[in-house]
């Protein structure tokens, strides 16, 4: 086991190498010039070979991969004379849009996209799995119609439509849900302020993900309550509710941890739309807006990020499994 | 003896798209302590569907069930047609259980075998978790599972096909039951092992006293372990007799064209084999007269009635000795004996 | 890892015994006949054919309806807010759907019009992603070995990618290289643009279930008895294997379609897509998304457009799908 | 001077978001300031405002030059040598003494001027405020590779011989010395004196910008000071995060040292990328009532505000101090007759009813100064009402006219316009899915050919680049101040910071580069005013933009909200003003 | 005479790969692990085993639809051991192969008159009369409906989708087939037209089988000689009478011992040998005799030496101590 873990981190490693790679260069072979980016409208030729030099840009491409590399583990300087400053490691780079070392700017936008999609996959775990299973349970009942017709326009809804007309519906007009514009607040320091300020984008995001979810579950449930270890079950004389709960459910949903794994590490690198709606100032609002500033650091750093979450997921998705299904254990 | 089982009449039937599938049409059989009662037929002739409707395990919402099953429980006797869900619950497991075909996907591959073991255990005794696995051990020791304290902790994906079964069969018997049913409990192992668990299945029926119900397609096993015997053909018996008169003194013409297909080990391995020539019917258009009409060598010979239009009827020809035919009894008697398994030549 | 080919396995009963009744009818022939007994699934079928069939006639039908989608109607717009005058957002005979703020033009024509650009990202993308995936999961499965290897690693990598932003972060800068190189302009890039990125991050997916298909099915005796034949390489792709691909199609064609479409607005959402005064659902959707409280007859009308769409190809998926495999209980 | 003065600049999100494009003069100035003032101004709560763009684009005194930004931070946090009287009205632009302790004092043909600190401020952290921290202000202004975005009239004016000063940050000794003969401080570092190259009559004027403002040398971080400046007014900077501003009081501020500022509420936090639509629907449900809309409501949801008596105390509808226009790149379209062609063949009447027509959108443009420049406006008649050809939805005729002589008299730029079609950069907005068809289709009808070039970000730094810039960009400036001095010039010349008609190849150009510079030196005000409205009739007359439309802007604020008035030199609400009632 | 087919020595594993990513062989399974023997024209040689022994993998070596490992191949006298896939497509209208599976061997999407000429088509032979009368010839040979032609494989049972099969691999008319367990997964009744129809096609055309079935009775009652197979070795080869009447390996015996027979008197009476435990993983077979750890004989000696394949009259033994 220990062998197959280390063998995997490796792996991973190699991969995020590889992206973070292709990453540095696809940016750095696009067609604009990130120095002439910095010195706003008073743009002049000598400016920007000034600005090339003071954020590193005229070095080789494999120099400047090999600061940024390195830059991750040692800090990095920035700047000429009293206006130079550090970024401390793990440094990610600096935003000259954003006057930030980019690590900062992670440091305060993950919180608010962990917490989003934390919350997203709890709800959409406990809505998408339990309607699923009642779906299964009560097959062609109205239950299942109705929990068909949810998936059927839970799929078909794209997310921006399903919050704008939560927000404006639910808080705005009826007021069902208080408007929130507060800032970010932890959980731990006021859970309520908390719970308020995400409640809306936890019911957008997980609006469309519990539709795929019950999907799956219903069609995993009944798939599994086919298997001949649950007819086994049934004979030994188990009630029906053993034998959903600890039979059906366990072997129907624990490839579900592959599923909302992947899906939560592609949230973590940030729920764009989610984000943007709501104005949460989250990771993927935060590379949207780096993206329409040209503000390649943060771009960059945000996709190595959203890459390595998805990596280090598929990592955890896979010892998780391993887990959960004693014949994958041998590896 | 004490009588365990009966069943009078059953019928089922499931809708589909294309028509209704008489899966078993009117089968009615008994067994008794200690005695092994086999069905036996082809792919199609409905005792999967058979033993499966004795302990309620059928799909019901795709499944119509008629007749009766009687079940002689320590409780009483109680009928699995009419029952309700938590009469058989409680039927199941204790006074019935049952393994079968697929020692590979019976198990539940996430959980320990002590864990799959105890729960059958405690699901009737409401046994400690401490004394069920106790008992997991004992019953794993019983059905000849080396190192049974070590492997009670594993896995199934760790036991070969073998010995899978040996853990069905332990789970099946862990209550005491009074009724095995086993269906097809050995045609996915190999010879040898099938030989191995064939007779643990005797010994723990000897040692318990129990029933078995045998489904099986293989006259190799039923001749075997098999007391008496029914023999089925697109839904329906067509013959029913002890092993000997089954195998010795077959009086219909199904019974006598599968038991002339068989090449045995034993036998001279000379010629043809006489094979039942076509197709069985289909379950949906099931023919009027007799099923096996069209197949049977001895159509032509029936006087008096047509197997074409006249279903025949399950006779009982001789004492306990029945079978589905309108040819003359004295005719069969003679064909019979022609296509019998070459009997104490070895 | 299997050592012997299926050396166990137990043919599956064949309940229905012998079927000399049965007359000659293909798998196709069957599973057309499963489908139309899915009224839901050929109720969609017909949308979806109208649709499709109405978004290519599109020019026909304005015509004959006496519609321009460019032609715009500032005296119907009033001045302060730039809402149509008329009740309901302006429907009226000659504008059954109303007309657009701003602007006043006929939203059944743009509709219409607008359609045909996001089906052809769609279709296209689709139909991209169909053929890339197709012939790298064929490669993998078929040749296995170091193609196999090479092909995985390309998917693992590309599926680290965070593939939405991406396509957000590089759709600006791509869409001026494709102008620069001077292979399409304007429009015509931006559409390029996503049916080639849609396609760059779409394919894996569908490479590998067409991989695992075709992995099972180079398994399976027909292939090996080809083999056996002396069957070339080559025949017995042609023959034997892709003939047997059409549920993974299906699959990908029920995903991809919806998915493609829905991609297609959520990018003119945030700005990336066709631009004006070029015009396609996802722009009509964005700018509709303004309009939710003042004008909901465009919201609605816009937005259900999509989601009977979009249902439609789902329905549509789930019926063939069935139709396909009968064993599988939806 | 000027009864009616001005400020500001290219205001990038008015511009963006309630108008595309547009128009023409109707003459009318309505200021129809809302006033409610029942109870008085109230001390303490909490103010709120919503704002639908993602941040503003600079905190950093120095790099200020928004007009909307440069009114909210003067009046919260960031205190300037000079200010503007934030009253309602005409009075509004008077200029009064902040830091300094008065508006400045010209000297040497107003080539020196002299401003004196007023005792008693100091910086947040309690440091006292001395001239070496505003001349160190104003030196960071010259470090033009990281002070970007600013003003530039000091790199202009200031007299540092032939040296090119780099800034604070370089090693760069003679640079310095030659900054520190032209900025220098009094032995008691509380008077700082300018020299210039030039004289500038009304250089105080430039005092109400950041760029002549303290900050402390050991603080500044370069380009990082952006993030958290130094706060010398009120409030200071509490917190600075993606979607919020949060500023809170500055306890170091003593309201005695200070003329102008009446912080009434605790707090006042601006909230960032908001949709529009959501922040209509904030004020129409009442859902916060002690929020302002930093921006306009949306063209859609004006009605529902103006028409509802409901909203009666709660809004403004004002002319705003810009003047809208489409800059013609010259360079790219030499071709006069192709650009009055473009001009002629606009639908101005169908853009300005788009803008809400002359109730919401404004009155059709008649010149490049804006009508509230008083002294220096006058209708130019050659474009606009008053002009012979002019028709408020297009002059078709004689626009195909025009084409038609240019496709003899310019045969290439013709083919471009009308065959490989003309580029016009705009900046990304929700409107552009309802301008771009009106021009297209009303351009179309001279069969000329357009195609929009859609700018997400960084929208001025991009067409200011001449690389980069097409053949139109779309655009609008106001004065800096009351003088077309700082529109003229800033438009039209090659010195010019914000030339986008890259006309210096024209036929016409060297004159009127005279006669600008000729006016520059002119210090009668009078005069001025008149060689400024000749120059800007020269500008119409060659068509170096197309102007589109003089604009009005909206406000809208919560029930809470009490105070609110139009400052009209800063061309927004007086922010400082508000309070909770 | 020249046998038409004669392994030497044949071998194949197949090696294991853990992981993707270090492609490190984890290991072997040695499917096939030295056998050797030959086929004669007309001759029908069984092969039996238990599930896994790799008697399937045998078959398919030898017609090289696998790649051996090791070991020599003789086709008609000529060794094709090393022979390209593509030479091989000359041999392969002289060798042909039957499968278990009635309903994986045929192409579900093909119809059966296209199935049954694939064999011409593949390789380029215009039979006399056309393909499409040659097909419905050999359709009626098999006992299909000639006018079944059209119809596809779902449409018949597993009896006849079989005979399909069996007209395919006949097309040609090939000197040698590998009939892989063609009756396992039929009904008996099935079995038995089935096991007849490959009787009358080796009478008609002459040609060689290697029959490959776990069912010893099949065997027995089709082949003229049977090899015992046991973890990718062959423990005993014999003429089937011999086989089976006196089998001299231990595992013969207990294989034979262990079918049941459709005899109720001889299953009451007759003595069983009980063998115990599971096959070991041919990954990792046992060293010494690969039987060694189930046999009742089994010595010191079978745990080390790996016996050879040794004539006792007309058998061949691999066993230290044969009976």
């Amino acid at each position: 086991m220990i062998n197959y873990i280390s063998r995997r981190l490796l792996y991973a490693a190699v991969i995020l190498l590889l992206v973070s790679m292709a990453v540095y260069a696809i940016f750095q072979f696009l067609p604009f010039d990130p120095a002439a980016l910095t010195c706003g409208k008073n743009c002049r030729p000598n400016l920007i070979a000034a600005n090339r030099v003071r954020l590193g840009f005229d070095k080789p491409l494999w120099e400047q991969y090999w600061l940024f590399l390195s830059g991750i583990f040692v800090g990095r300087d920035y700047g000429v004379g009293s206006a130079a400053f550090t970024c401390p490691a793990p440094s990610l780079g600096y935003s000259f849009r954003q006057n930030a070392c980019v690590t900062d700017l992670i440091q305060q936008a993950l919180p608010v996209t962990l917490s989003l999609a934390i919350g997203a996959l709890i709800l959409w775990l406990i809505v998408g799995i339990g309607l699923g299973i009642l779906a299964a349970r009560f097959k062609d009942s109205p239950i299942d119609t109705g929990s068909t017709i949810f998936v059927l326009i839970g799929t078909s809804l794209p997310t921006f439509v399903t919050g704008l007309l939560l927000l404006i519906y639910l808080t705005l007009k009826n007021n069902i849900i208080p408007l929130n514009f507060d800032a970010y607040v932890s959980v731990f320091d006021n859970p309520s302020k908390f719970f308020m300020y995400f409640l809306l984008p936890w019911i957008t995001l997980a609006f469309a993900f519990s539709a795929i979810y019950t999907r799956y579950t219903r069609s995993a449930v009944i798939e599994t309550s086919g298997e001949d270890y649950i007819r086994t079950a049934w004979a030994k004389g188990l009630k029906s509710n053993v034998v959903l709960r600890k039979h059906t459910l366990r072997a129907a949903l624990a490839p579900l941890t592959t599923l909302a794994g992947l899906d939560f590490a592609g949230l973590l690198g940030g729920a764009i739309l989610t984000e943007t709606i709501f104005n949460l100032p989250g990771l993927g609002r935060m590379s949207l807006k780096a993206v329409n500033d040209f503000d390649l650091p943060v771009v960059l750093a945000t996709t190595l990020l959203a890459a390595t979450i998805v990596v280090v997921m598929n990592l955890i998705v896979d010892l998780l499994y391993a887990v959960l299904d004693p014949r994958v254990r041998v590896g | 003896m004490t009588r365990l089982l009966d069943i009078n009449d059953l019928h089922v039937t499931f809708p589909t798209e294309d028509g209704n599938v008489k899966a078993v049409d009117g089968l009615s059989l008994t067994l008794d302590a200690g005695e092994t009662v086999a069905i036996v037929g082809e792919s199609g002739s409905g005792k999967t569907v058979t033993s499966l409707s004795v302990l309620g395990l059928h799909n019901k919402k795709r499944t119509r069930l008629t007749g009766e099953i009687l079940v002689h429980s320590e409780r009483g006797v109680v009928d699995v047609v009419s029952c309700d869900d938590e009469e058989l619950r409680k039927l199941r497991g204790s006074a019935v259980a049952m393994i079968f075909q697929d020692p590979m996907s019976s198990l539940h591959p996430y959980y320990s075998i002590g864990n799959q073991l105890s729960e059958a255990y405690r699901v009737v005794t409401k046994a400690s978790k401490k004394d069920a696995l106790k008992r997991c051990v004992e019953m794993l020791d019983l059905v000849g599972i080396p190192e049974p304290q070590k492997r009670v902790k594993e896995y199934p994906h760790q036991f070969s096909g073998g010995m899978r079964q040996r853990v069905m069969i332990a789970m099946a018997i862990i209550n005491n039951p009074r009724i095995l049913i086993a269906d097809e409990p050995t045609t996915a192992l190999d010879v040898t092992v099938q030989a191995q668990i064939l007779s643990l299945l005797k010994e723990l029926q000897r040692e318990f006293n129990m029933g078995i119900l045998l489904i099986t397609h293989d006259l190799g096993v039923v001749a075997e372990v098999a007391d008496r015997v029914n023999v089925m053909y697109a839904g329906k018996v067509v013959e029913r007799g002890t092993v000997d008169d089954i195998y010795y003194r077959p009086l219909a013409p199904y019974t006598m064209g599968l038991l002339s297909s068989i090449p045995s080990v034993y036998g001279k391995g000379t010629g043809r084999l006489s094979a039942i020539p076509g197709q069985p019917p289909s379950l949906i258009s099931l023919p009027e007269g007799c099923s096996f009409a069209s197949r049977c060598s001895f159509a032509s010979q029936v006087v008096g009635a047509s197997c074409a239009t006249d279903a025949p009827q399950l006779i009982e020809d001789e004492p306990g000795h029945s079978a589905r035919c309108h040819l003359a009894l004295a005719d069969r008697r003679t064909a019979g004996a022609k296509f019998a398994a070459k009997g104490g030549t070895a | 890892m299997s050592i012997e080919a299926v050396e166990s396995s137990s043919a599956p009963e064949p309940l229905l015994g012998a079927d000399e009744e049965l007359k000659g009818r293909s798998p196709r022939e069957l599973a057309w006949r499963r489908f139309r007994r899915n009224k839901v699934g050929v109720f969609a079928g017909v949308f979806t054919l109208g649709t499709l069939l109405s978004s290519l006639f599109a020019p026909l039908i304005c015509k004959i309806l006496g519609l321009d989608p460019n032609e715009l109607h500032l005296d119907q717009i009033k001045v302060s807010t730039g809402l149509p005058k008329a009740y309901l957002g302006g429907i009226s005979w000659e504008h059954p759907l109303g007309l657009l703020p701003g602007t006043g033009r006929d939203l059944l024509s743009q509709l219409l019009y607008g359609s045909r650009i996001s089906f052809l990202v769609m279709i296209l993308a689709t139909v991209a992603t169909l053929f890339v995936g197709l012939l790298t999961g064929i490669a993998g499965g078929y040749l296995k070995g170091r193609v196999d290897a090479t092909l995985g690693r390309v998917t693992d990598f590309l599926l680290a990618f965070p593939a939405f932003f991406m396509i957000v972060a590089l759709a600006e800068p791509m869409v001026d290289r494709i102008q620069r190189l001077g292979i399409a302009q304007g429009n015509g890039a931006r559409i390029l643009f996503l049916i080639i990125i849609l396609t760059f991050f779409g394919w894996t997916g569908f490479s590998r279930l067409i991989r695992s298909q075709v992995l099972s099915l180079s398994e399976r005796d027909f292939v090996t008895a080809a083999t056996a034949l002396g069957a070339s390489r080559s025949r017995i792709i042609f023959h034997e294997l892709i003939p047997n691909l059409w549920a993974p199609v299906i699959v990908v064609l029920s995903l991809s379609l919806p998915g493609y479409l829905t991609a297609e607005s959520v990018f003119s959402f945030l700005g990336i897509g066709v631009q004006p005064p070029g015009f396609t659902w996802g722009l009509l959707i964005s700018n509709s998304t303004q309009y939710v409280t003042n004008m909901p007859s465009f919201f609605l009308i816009t937005t259900v457009s999509l989601v009977l769409v979009v249902l439609a190809f789902n329905l549509l998926g789930d019926a063939v799908r069935d139709a396909l495999d009968p064993k599988a209980d939806k | 001077m000027s009864k009616l003065s001005q400020s500001k600049r290219f205001g990038r999100a008015a511009i963006a978001t309630s108008v595309a494009a547009g128009l023409v003069v109707s003459g009318l100035m309505s200021s129809s300031i809302g006033t409610a003032n029942a109870a008085g101004p109230k001390t303490g709560g909490t103010l709120i405002l919503l704002e639908h763009t993602p941040k503003l684009d600079h905190l950093d005194p120095s790099r200020i030059y928004t007009g909307r930004d440069l009114a909210f931070e003067n009046s919260f946090f960031i205190r300037t040598l000079v200010a503007y009287t934030p009253v309602p009205g005409a009075a509004g632009a008077g200029l009064v003494a902040d830091l300094a302790t008065n508006t400045g004092v010209p000297s040497n043909e107003a080539k020196t001027w002299k401003f004196t600190l007023r005792p008693g401020t100091t910086f947040e952290d309690g440091a006292k405020i001395t001239c070496a921290d505003v001349k160190y202000g104003v030196s960071r202004v010259f470090a033009t590779d990281i002070i970007t975005d600013g003003p530039a009239y000091l790199q202009q004016w200031l007299d540092l011989g032939k040296v090119e000063y780099k800034g604070p940050y370089a090693k760069d000794t003679a640079g310095q010395a030659a900054f520190d003969k032209a900025v220098t401080c009094s032995a008691d570092n509380r008077t700082i004196t300018f020299n210039l190259n030039k004289s500038v009559a009304d250089f105080n004027y430039l005092g109400t910008y950041g760029v002549i403002s303290p900050i402390q040398a050991k603080l500044d971080k370069g380009d990082a000071y952006d993030l958290r400046p130094q706060a010398t007014g009120p409030y200071k900077i509490a917190e600075n995060t993606t979607n919020q501003l949060k500023l809170v009081r500055n306890k170091k501020w003593s309201k005695a040292s200070d003329p102008i500022r009446t912080p009434y509420p605790d707090e006042v936090i601006m909230k960032f990328g908001l949709d529009e639509q959501v922040i209509d629907q904030v004020f129409l449900n009442d859902t916060m009532w002690n929020a302002v809309n930093f921006g306009g409501p949306l063209p859609a949801n004006k009605d529902a505000f103006f028409q509802d008596d409901k909203f009666k105390d709660r809004r403004i509808n004002t002319s705003d101090p810009y003047s809208r226009y489409l800059a013609f790149n010259v360079k790219k379209m030499p071709c006069l007759e192709i650009r009055q062609a473009m001009y002629l063949s606009r639908n101005s009447k169908a853009i300005l009813d788009y803008a809400g027509g002359s109730f919401f959108g404004g009155t059709y443009s008649t010149g490049s100064i804006s009508p509230l420049l008083g002294l220096d406006y006058t209708p130019t008649k050659v474009v606009g009402p008053g002009s012979a050809d002019f028709v408020a939805t297009g002059n078709v005729v004689k626009a195909q006219e025009l084409m038609d002589k240019a496709k003899t008299s310019c045969p290439a730029d013709h083919k471009k316009a009308t065959v490989d079609g003309l580029v016009i950069d705009v900046s990304q907005s929700s409107t552009l899915q309802d301008t771009i068809p009106i021009n297209t289709a009303a351009w179309a009808r001279v069969g000329i050919k357009v195609t929009y070039n859609i700018i997400k970000s960084g929208y001025y730094s991009t067409v200011l680049n001449p690389a980069k810039q097409n053949d139109l960009s779309n655009s609008g400036w106001g004065a800096d101040w009351a003088n077309a001095s700082t529109v003229i010039p800033e438009l039209f010349t090659l010195e010019g910071g914000f030339n986008l008609s890259q006309n210096g190849d024209d036929p016409a150009y060297k004159e009127f580069k005279a006669a600008v510079d000729v006016a520059m030196k002119t210090t009668d005000r009078a005069k001025q005013a008149a060689m400024w409205k000749a120059l800007d009739k020269t500008a119409m007359e060659r068509m170096w933009i197309l102007p589109t439309n003089y604009g009005k802007s909206q406000y809208i604020w919560g029930k809470g909200v009490g105070g609110a008035f139009f400052w009209q030199p800063q061309g927004t609400l007086a922010w400082g003003k508000l309070y909770i009632k | 005479m020249t046998p038409i087919v004669k392994v030497e020595n044949l071998t194949k594993h197949f090696p294991i790969k853990k992981n993707a990513l270090a492609r490190r062989k984890a290991g072997n399974v040695k499917a096939v692990d030295g056998i050797s023997f030959e086929i004669a024209p007309g001759e029908t040689l069984g092969m039996v085993g238990e599930s896994g022994c790799g008697k399937t993998t045998a078959g398919r070596t030898i017609i090289k639809l696998y790649e051996p490992t090791g070991g020599k191949i003789y086709f008609e006298g000529e060794d094709i051991t090393e022979i390209s896939p593509s030479a091989m497509r000359s041999y392969r209208s002289k060798m042909q192969i039957i499968f278990q599976d009635p309903f994986a061997s045929l192409n579900p999407r093909h119809t059966i008159g296209r199935i049954i000429a694939a064999p011409f088509e593949i390789q380029n032979i215009t039979p006399e009369g056309g393909v499409k009368r040659a097909v419905q010839t050999l359709m009626e040979r098999v006992g299909l409906n000639p006018e079944h032609y059209n119809r596809f494989p779902h449409e018949f049972s597993g009896g006849q989708r079989q005979r399909i099969g069996i007209a395919r691999s006949i097309a040609l008319k090939p000197k040698f087939i590998v009939a892989d367990e063609p009756v396992s997964a039929l009904d008996v009744s099935i079995q038995a037209q089935i096991i007849n129809l490959l009787d009358d096609l080796q009478t008609e055309f002459g040609m060689s089988f290697l029959f490959i079935a776990h069912d010893l009775s099949v065997v027995q009652h089709i082949s003229d000689r049977v090899a015992v197979m046991y973890l990718g070795k062959i423990m005993e080869i014999a003429p089937t009478t011999d086989l089976y009447a006196a089998p001299h390996h231990p595992y013969t015996k207990a294989l034979l011992s262990a079918v049941p027979v459709p005899d109720p008197q001889t299953e009451r009476t007759r003595e069983r040998i009980l063998l115990h435990g599971d096959l070991p993983s041919p990954m990792n077979p046992p060293t010494g005799c690969v039987f060694n750890t189930r046999c009742w004989k089994a010595q010191d000696r079978c745990r080390i030496d790996e016996p050879e394949l040794l004539q006792i009259g007309a058998s061949s033994v691999a066993c230290h101590f044969p009976e």
